[in-house]
């Protein structure tokens, strides 16, 4: 089997966090949340680790030349043990000078968490703005409070939960973080029809909102929810100082004058987060500078400074020309390029990255479960590998893939077999079917490849695709529509947001159900997922799968991942749920 | 003497496409030193055999042009591997290199479809767009550029600023304005690239006319009774045509490269149909590990490019009245 | 001198069949300037005459061979041919009388549509009106006519041939029309001397046997001498003198003819070449001079000729003058 | 002659209005819808009503044209539909800067490269040399913009080794032919020449060396601004390749203009004249005969420029470089962004035509043949 791609992070960091704790850093005096590296360190011990097949291959892994030609190196044990720095936080003060390019995947919309999306879309400069209230840990799968002090479950179904609030943080113009406000900023997602960010869509699971004192919420919900505190690890989780907004903090979400301007660069008592924005120019920079009164300070790195290069290929060429020091990458062939590199990186396995969605509405030729189990037959993810992703992608024959947190041997494989597949659409060719499907995919790379391998692989076993290339503004518009009847779109289903991505596209009450697929036995499999705790999540995620591959829902073929890759100089990121990077902790030696 | 570098230099370009497998750069600088050898040997040969002014290069041209044209028009007879059905290259192995001894003389591209049959196919999209293009834009720019031309007056002024106007769009960005708007295929890009080049006819066509309604035939043809349409047709026409195809040449040359260019953009003809563009566009993700997928395609299009403009210039020089009167 | 005037219209004559008076043409230039060409001349044709229309290059004589045509219209004045007026005429009946007249220009290969055959460059005419008839016969026949055998010349096209040959086939595809008059704008001026006589035989041959009226414009005074029957001089845009060729030859009464004359190369060596000369550079037709045209380059210029312009008027039997001062 | 320049800016009008015209109803004939694509699947009929609203598209063609073009003569393009929060002067003012320098660097380089090339050819006319620029300058103007690019990438980032010694040879050619022709001059020329041509010759071995040994690293992808804190260095070579890119079929037409201008222009009479008056070639070339060739340069170089403009949208799709064309095709027609595909066409089309007329007038200005005409 293979080593999950979490280990083998783990082995390429364990030398370097080392290195850094030469440099200065401190794991020992490290705050109490683990950081990037201190995940890296605790995992050092693990004997796995050095006898990697993988990573041996793998020259660079060994003998990272970075690495040797670093005088430092022989001392490194000595230095991990050595407490340079007994303080609570790898600095005394802020660092004059100090400075993280950062290389985001697109553009902030708007210093708003309501109208944000994760770290595709500004998550992880707005949450450097507002702070969050938990974080999730991927690696261990835990919610663990920041922000907030605790969140406890008061019954054993988890549909009663208490939130209490850290004491003594106050917003800088001295507006106190309270429960009232934690209430008033989950109410802004619904003042707008639609949910657009997937943690907030959390929030329809609370029925009712309860402000036991100043400091104290109780939640009620109408569904058990296991992991309730993950909806605060998220946008959700980033509370708004809404008086700086004033009478327009409902109004967020449609445009005005005064909220364009908030959007823009929110004024710096708009958050309690350890950055406020300094310079904000859409789509060219945008700059953060430390707040000096941070709850959890000092911060170590004065400016954060976030640029966008379009493209993963060409955010990983500017991190390797020295133009960045994090770069955010979301590429196959990209990430699995930092890799071979011997780059430092995190990365967020998403399971279902790469997949095609059947139609399953009545009157498509793919409602006939016997078509859709002649597709799954027939679709190799070999052959899309080798041709759309140059063999870079983590192929898989199931939804939960090998790398998945959630990966457990009751996983079940869907089988491949031509030859039944072509018997199979002889048969519904003999029912009247004209052997011609409708194909919609994205126009952007590797999208046309992989389009042209999966239009091979059908047309190998008699089906003909009529496919249509196109935006993938109107690929999600088609998807929305229902008019396909196959079409490419991954669920991509991180640690943190498994349970709720496969809800939102499995579930049959589900608005955004794009395949029109309904199934009584899903429905009580994803009911149950709900009610699990992370920990306790693999057997059900497993039967989820069996399911799929039951129904013949959809067929995945690979496993995608996202997340950063960082020079040596920088230390002490934070990864959280959706792909977010938290920075109260960063350090960075230039 | 010079001729024993023809035999030479076929034999450095075997070593370079057959024995030499890396580095790729290597490769190619071994093959381009080949074939310029062979080129001083063809053109030694060919000087002392047929006449000393002979020109080697119009004649390799032309003869590659022919041979373009031939393999285009016969691709269908050829013995040539897989080149536009990935579904019967499932089991072939993908990016294959060059070899000359293989059943994929010139490599394989990600799909693992024969390049050289790419190449064959992607000339017959190449030559049937730019054909057409060419014609269109000589019927409707030639008649609007003799019209405008022999009427004068309000009507030339329209046209002038039509022909302003069209000429004001950088040429691939209103190509890529028309190609969006429709469902890219050899007829409407082949309609966007005649759109493209109308006012560049219009406007020599005009010219022409110019030119030819000066002379008294024209004046003779009034004084007989013709009609304007009559004059046009058969006194302008006839005269103008010829100068206008001069261009011709040059300019299938340079919608070739507009054709390409849109496909390499992705707003072109799409794969697995193979045309040069797209075929170039398909392998610069991996320049890198396997640049053949480009520079073959590359290769091949430049190739016919230059030898466009080659003989181009020559029947310009030869057509084109105010060219050759200068 | 160049004036105006009809005194030397012959309205009494009743076989007058082309009548040209007060003829203007005027050009715009790009810089929205007027040029003058023809400024209000008048003569007239009977019929199986030859009128010869002389002067320097610019003068506007080739402008008003065109303006007969109608092509381009005139400014002002009024054309009549055959008894119908040419000015006022559009489209299709300007068309159908316009083949009535026909025109035989300068330079014979330009007026030759370089990528059409001879035999339909001659059938032209027929194919545009439909003739009735064997087409192939009448070609054929003219071709005869002007020297060219059919057979030989049909199927070749016009770069194949001289000049001379050239001239011989626009005269027979202007005979094809069976025109009454010819405007002849400078036939032989780009020929050899040799085949300008060629050319002056066929045309008189040809006016004699289809009964034409000719408009013979030159800039050589010696060539118009032998075919005309009436000489009119011009002068930036004017007439100056109107008379016969012999009268003209013996006794020029307007200086610029006695210029004109003085400057035609004479054979005979010991008369030498007259001191007499036009001086100084044809005036702008944009800005002509006041009064008389002339008066810039004549030696008998007085104050009187700036501010009068000289009528046409008979000063001889037949002979017209437009000056204040004749010789 | 101010007369004839506003004539020419009358003329400019009715072309710049048809180019508008054109820009948007173009744009409008691109299939799919914009509101949809600025809500995505979420949206409700509701939304999809509103958001159509608000953009305009419910009201006719004509007011919507005279809408945009109003608000675009002020200076307002509209705003990004995927990317809100963005209007479209914005993103375009972020991009043109990116444009323009990738242009006028490739400009630069075509000059500075076929300046000399073209000197030398019409100095020796017809010898091998000219030959052999004739043959560079045929095989560069037919290589495609999206071919050179690629190729200019692979030698320079992904096998350096290839330029760095070719750069190595051409330096140490060119310092050789100096050595020669001092070699040549040491009999009949005053002995500072030779000199010269030494020390020349040496000059070029060290620069050549100097770069040899310190050759830079170019990115593949990607672009620091030249106003970035990297600094001017990383600025230029993040554009180099791509300013190498467009300047190579440049180097062919200015080359070949050159080529043939000078080679008319010494053969003229004052020319000869100074050539009776004993005057060195040297200053010849570039006393006498370069001066009358420069203005057609000029007009060439401005002429190209426009073309630079409207062409770095293969070019900066090869580098990834976020220039205008880029926008235009990325942002734009890709993801059906059609507010900035009008946007950018018509900023780019407006400059072609200025730069044009400007060419047209500097041209006027400069010669003073056509002045008088």
């Amino acid at each position: 089997m293979r080593l999950s791609r979490g280990n083998r992070v783990v082995a390429l960091l364990a030398a370097t966090s080392l290195v850094l704790a030469a440099c200065g850093g401190d794991d020992d005096t490290a705050t109490e949340e683990p950081t990037v590296d201190d995940t890296v360190a605790d995992d050092t011990d693990d004997p796995d680790d050095t006898d990697d097949p993988d990573d041996t291959d793998d020259p660079d892994d060994t003998d990272d030349p970075d690495d040797t030609d670093d005088p430092d190196d022989t001392d490194e044990p000595d230095d991990t043990d050595d407490p340079v720095d007994p303080v609570d936080a790898p600095c005394d003060a802020t660092i004059p000078g100090s400075q993280i390019d950062y290389g985001i995947f697109a553009p902030n919309a708007a210093f708003d968490p309501v109208g944000s999306s994760g770290a595709l879309v500004g998550g992880t400069e707005i949450a450097a703005v507002y702070d969050v209230l938990f974080i999730f840990d991927p690696t261990t799968l835990e919610v663990r409070p920041h922000l907030a002090e605790s969140l406890t479950a008061d019954n054993d179904d988890f549909t009663v939960w208490t939130m209490t609030l850290r004491e003594g943080i106050t917003y800088s113009d001295g507006t106190p973080l309270t429960a009232q406000l934690v209430a008033d900023n989950n109410e802004r997602y619904f003042a707008d029809e639609g949910v657009r960010n997937t943690s907030g869509g959390f929030l329809q699971y609370i029925e009712e909102t309860e402000i036991v004192d100043d400091l104290t919420l109780r939640f009620t919900l109408n569904t058990p929810l296991a992991e309730f505190g993950l909806v605060f690890a998220d946008e959700p989780g980033m509370v708004v100082n809404l008086d700086v907004i004033g009478d327009d903090a409902n109004e967020l979400k449609t445009a005005g004058p005064d909220v364009d301007a908030f959007r823009v660069q929110p004024p710096d008592a708009a958050g309690v987060g350890p950055y406020v924005v300094e310079r904000n120019v859409p789509g060219e920079e945008t700059i953060l500078r430390a707040r000096d009164d941070y709850w959890g300070g000092p911060v170590c790195v004065e400016t954060i400074r976030f640029t966008w290069i379009p493209g993963s290929a060409g955010t990983y060429d500017a991190f390797r020309s020295g133009e960045l020091d994090v770069a955010f990458l979301r590429d196959p062939v990209v990430n699995q390029q930092a890799i071979d590199d011997g780059v430092q990186h995190f990365y967020f396995p998403q399971d279902g990255g790469a997949m095609i969605n059947f139609n399953h509405r009545e009157g498509r030729a793919t409602a006939d479960p016997r078509l859709r189990e002649a597709i799954m037959l027939a679709l190799d993810p070999e052959i899309i590998n080798d041709r759309a992703y140059q063999g870079a992608l983590n192929t898989t024959l199931s939804y939960i893939g090998p790398d998945s947190p959630y990966y457990s041997d009751a996983v079940e494989e869907r089988t491949l077999d031509t030859e039944r597949a072509a018997a199979l659409v002889e048969e519904v060719k003999a029912d009247g079917w004209d052997g011609t499907l409708n194909f919609v995919a994205g126009n952007a790379p590797p999208g046309p490849d992989s389009a042209i391998a999966i239009e091979a692989m059908l047309g190998a076993v008699g089906i003909e695709l009529d496919t249509e290339l196109m935006a993938t503004g109107d690929s999600i518009a088609r998807l929305g529509t229902g008019d396909f009847d196959i079409i490419t779109n991954g669920w991509n289903s991180g640690p943190g947001t498994m349970v709720l991505s496969l809800i939102r596209n499995l579930s049959s009450t589900s608005p955004t159900n794009r395949m029109g697929y309904a199934s009584d036995a899903m429905d009580a499999l994803l009911d149950d997922a709900l009610a699990t705790p992370f920990a306790d999540l693999a057997p059900v995620l497993a039967a989820i799968n069996n399911q799929i591959n039951e129904e013949f829902v959809s067929p995945p073929f690979g496993s995608t991942s996202e997340g950063v890759v960082w020079t040596d100089d920088v230390s002490g990121l934070v990864p959280t749920v959706s792909t977010i990077f938290l920075f109260h902790d960063a350090v960075v030696t230039n | 003497m010079a001729a024993l570098l023809l035999p030479l230099g076929a034999v450095v370009l075997w070593i370079a496409l057959g024995a030499i497998t890396d580095p790729t750069a290597l490769r190619l600088a071994v093959a381009v030193v080949g074939l310029v050898a062979m080129y001083f040997g063809i053109d030694a040969i060919a000087k002392r055999l047929v006449s000393p002014t002979f020109e080697t290069d119009f004649w390799l041209s032309a003869g590659w042009l022919v041979l373009v044209v031939l393999l285009a028009v016969f691709a269908d007879l050829l013995p040539l591997a897989e080149a536009r059905d990935p579904s019967l290259t499932l089991t072939q192995p993908s990016r294959e290199r060059p070899d000359l001894f293989s059943s994929h003389p010139l490599g394989t591209d990600s799909q693992a479809l024969d390049i050289l049959g790419g190449v064959i196919y992607g000339a017959r999209v190449s030559l049937q767009v730019s054909l057409i293009a060419v014609t269109v834009g000589t019927v409707i720019g030639g008649l609007i550029g003799v019209t405008s031309g022999y009427f004068r007056g309000k009507l030339d002024g329209g046209v002038g600023i039509l022909t302003d106007t069209l000429l004001a769009f950088p040429p691939l960005i209103f190509l890529l304005a028309v190609v969006t708007a429709f469902e890219p295929g050899v007829i409407t890009i082949s309609l966007a690239l005649a759109l493209l080049g109308i006012p560049t006819y219009t406007r020599l066509a005009r010219a022409n006319t110019l030119a030819f309604a000066q002379r008294e035939f024209v004046l003779a043809a009034r004084a007989l009774g013709a009609k304007p349409g009559r004059i046009i047709l058969r006194e302008l026409v006839p005269n103008v045509v010829r100068p206008l195809l001069s261009y011709s040449f040059i300019i299938v040359a340079v919608l070739i490269v507009a054709e390409a260019s849109l496909s390499f953009l992705g707003v072109g003809i799409q794969r697995p149909t193979p045309t040069w563009g797209n075929m170039i566009a398909a392998g610069q993700g991996q320049l890198e590990t396997t640049p053949h997928v480009v520079f073959v395609p590359g290769a091949v299009m430049f190739i016919t490019v230059f030898c466009l403009n080659r003989v181009g210039d020559k029947a310009r020089a030869a057509w084109d009245p105010k060219q050759s009167a200068l | 001198m160049a004036g105006t005037g009809a005194a030397h219209l012959r309205d009494d004559a009743d076989d007058v069949v082309l009548r040209v008076e007060d003829l203007v043409v005027e050009f715009r230039t790009r810089g929205n300037q007027t040029v003058k060409a023809v400024s209000g001349i008048s003569f007239d044709a009977r019929a199986g005459e030859t009128i010869g229309l002389v002067g320097e290059s610019g003068c506007g004589k080739s402008t008003t061979g065109r303006a007969i045509m109608q092509l381009p219209h005139p400014t002002s004045g009024s054309i009549r041919f055959e008894g119908a007026e040419l000015t006022g005429l559009e489209g299709e009946d300007l068309r159908r009388l316009r083949t009535r007249l026909q025109m035989i220009f300068q330079d014979p290969i330009s007026s030759l549509n370089p990528r059409r055959k001879v035999r339909d460059i001659v059938a032209e005419g027929l194919d545009i009106w439909r003739s009735p008839g064997d087409k192939q016969q009448t070609v054929d026949a003219v071709l005869e006519n002007v020297g060219l055998d059919p057979q030989m010349v049909g199927g070749r096209r016009p770069h194949e041939f001289s000049g001379g040959q050239c001239q011989r086939i626009c005269v027979a595809r202007a005979l094809v029309m069976d025109p009454s008059i010819i405007i002849c704008d400078e036939p032989v001026s780009a020929l050899d001397v040799s085949v300008q006589a060629q050319i002056l035989n066929l045309l008189k041959s040809m006016k004699a046997r289809y009964g034409l009226t000719l408009i013979f414009i030159a800039h050589d005074l010696a060539v118009v001498k032998n075919v005309s029957d009436r000489v009119v001089v011009m002068y930036l845009g004017k007439i100056c003198e109107v008379a016969t060729p012999d009268q003209l030859f013996a006794r020029p009464r307007h200086p610029y003819t006695d210029l004109l004359l003085a400057s035609i190369p004479v054979p005979d060596p010991r008369r030498g070449r007259s001191e007499r000369q036009i001086v100084g550079e044809l005036p702008s037709p944009i800005d002509p001079p006041s009064g008389c045209r002339f008066r810039t380059r004549c030696p008998r210029a007085q104050p009187i000729c700036a501010t009068d312009e000289p009528e046409i008027r008979p000063i001889d039997d037949d002979h017209y003058v437009a000056c204040h001062f004749p010789t | 002659m101010a007369r004839m320049i506003g004539l020419r800016l009358l003329k400019l009008v009715p072309v710049l209005f048809l180019v508008s015209l054109a820009t948007f109803f173009i744009v409008d004939l691109v299939p799919g819808d914009p509101a949809r694509a600025a809500l995505g699947p979420d949206a409700t009929e509701a939304q999809y009503e509103a958001v159509r609203q608000e953009l305009g598209l419910d009201a006719s063609l004509v007011e919507r044209y005279v809408d945009w073009i109003g608000s675009a003569l002020t200076g307002d393009l509209g705003n990004s539909l995927i990317k809100p929060g963005f209007t479209v002067t914005e993103l375009i003012s972020l991009a043109l800067p990116i444009t323009l320098q990738l242009a006028i660097m490739g400009m630069l380089i075509a000059l500075f490269v076929s300046l000399p090339l073209a000197i030398v050819a019409a100095y020796r006319e017809g010898t091998a040399v000219d030959r052999f620029t004739n043959g560079l300058t045929a095989a560069f103007i037919s290589i495609p913009g999206f071919l050179a690019g690629l190729l200019l990438a692979y030698l320079f980032v992904f096998q350096p080794e290839v330029p760095r010694y070719a750069w190595l040879a051409l330096g140490l050619a060119v310092a050789c032919g100096m050595f020669l022709t001092a070699a040549r001059r040491v009999g009949d020329d005053l002995g500072r020449n030779v000199a010269l041509w030494i020390l020349a010759g040496l000059v070029a071995i060290g620069v050549t060396l100097l770069v040899f040994a310190n050759f830079p690293s170019f990115p593949r992808t990607g672009f620091v601004r030249l106003t970035s804190e990297r600094g001017v260095l990383d600025n230029l070579r993040s554009a180099f390749l791509p300013a190498l890119t467009i300047s190579i079929s440049q180097i062919a037409v200015f080359t070949r203009l050159l080529r043939s201008d000078l080679i008319a222009t010494l053969q003229e009479d004052f020319i000869l004249s100074a050539k009776a008056k004993g005057m060195t070639p040297r200053h010849i070339l570039w006393r006498e005969a370069l001066r009358p060739s420069s203005f057609s340069l000029i007009t060439l170089a401005g002429v190209s420029f426009g073309n630079a403009i409207g062409g770095t949208v293969i070019v900066e799709s090869i580098f990834g470089i976020q220039g205008v064309g880029r926008l235009i095709v990325n942002d734009g027609v890709i993801p059906g962004d059609y507010p900035i595909v009008q946007g950018g066409v018509l900023v780019i089309a407006v400059f072609y035509v200025v730069v044009n007329l400007l060419v047209d007038v500097s041209y006027v200005y400069l010669d003073p043949r056509i002045r008088r005409g």
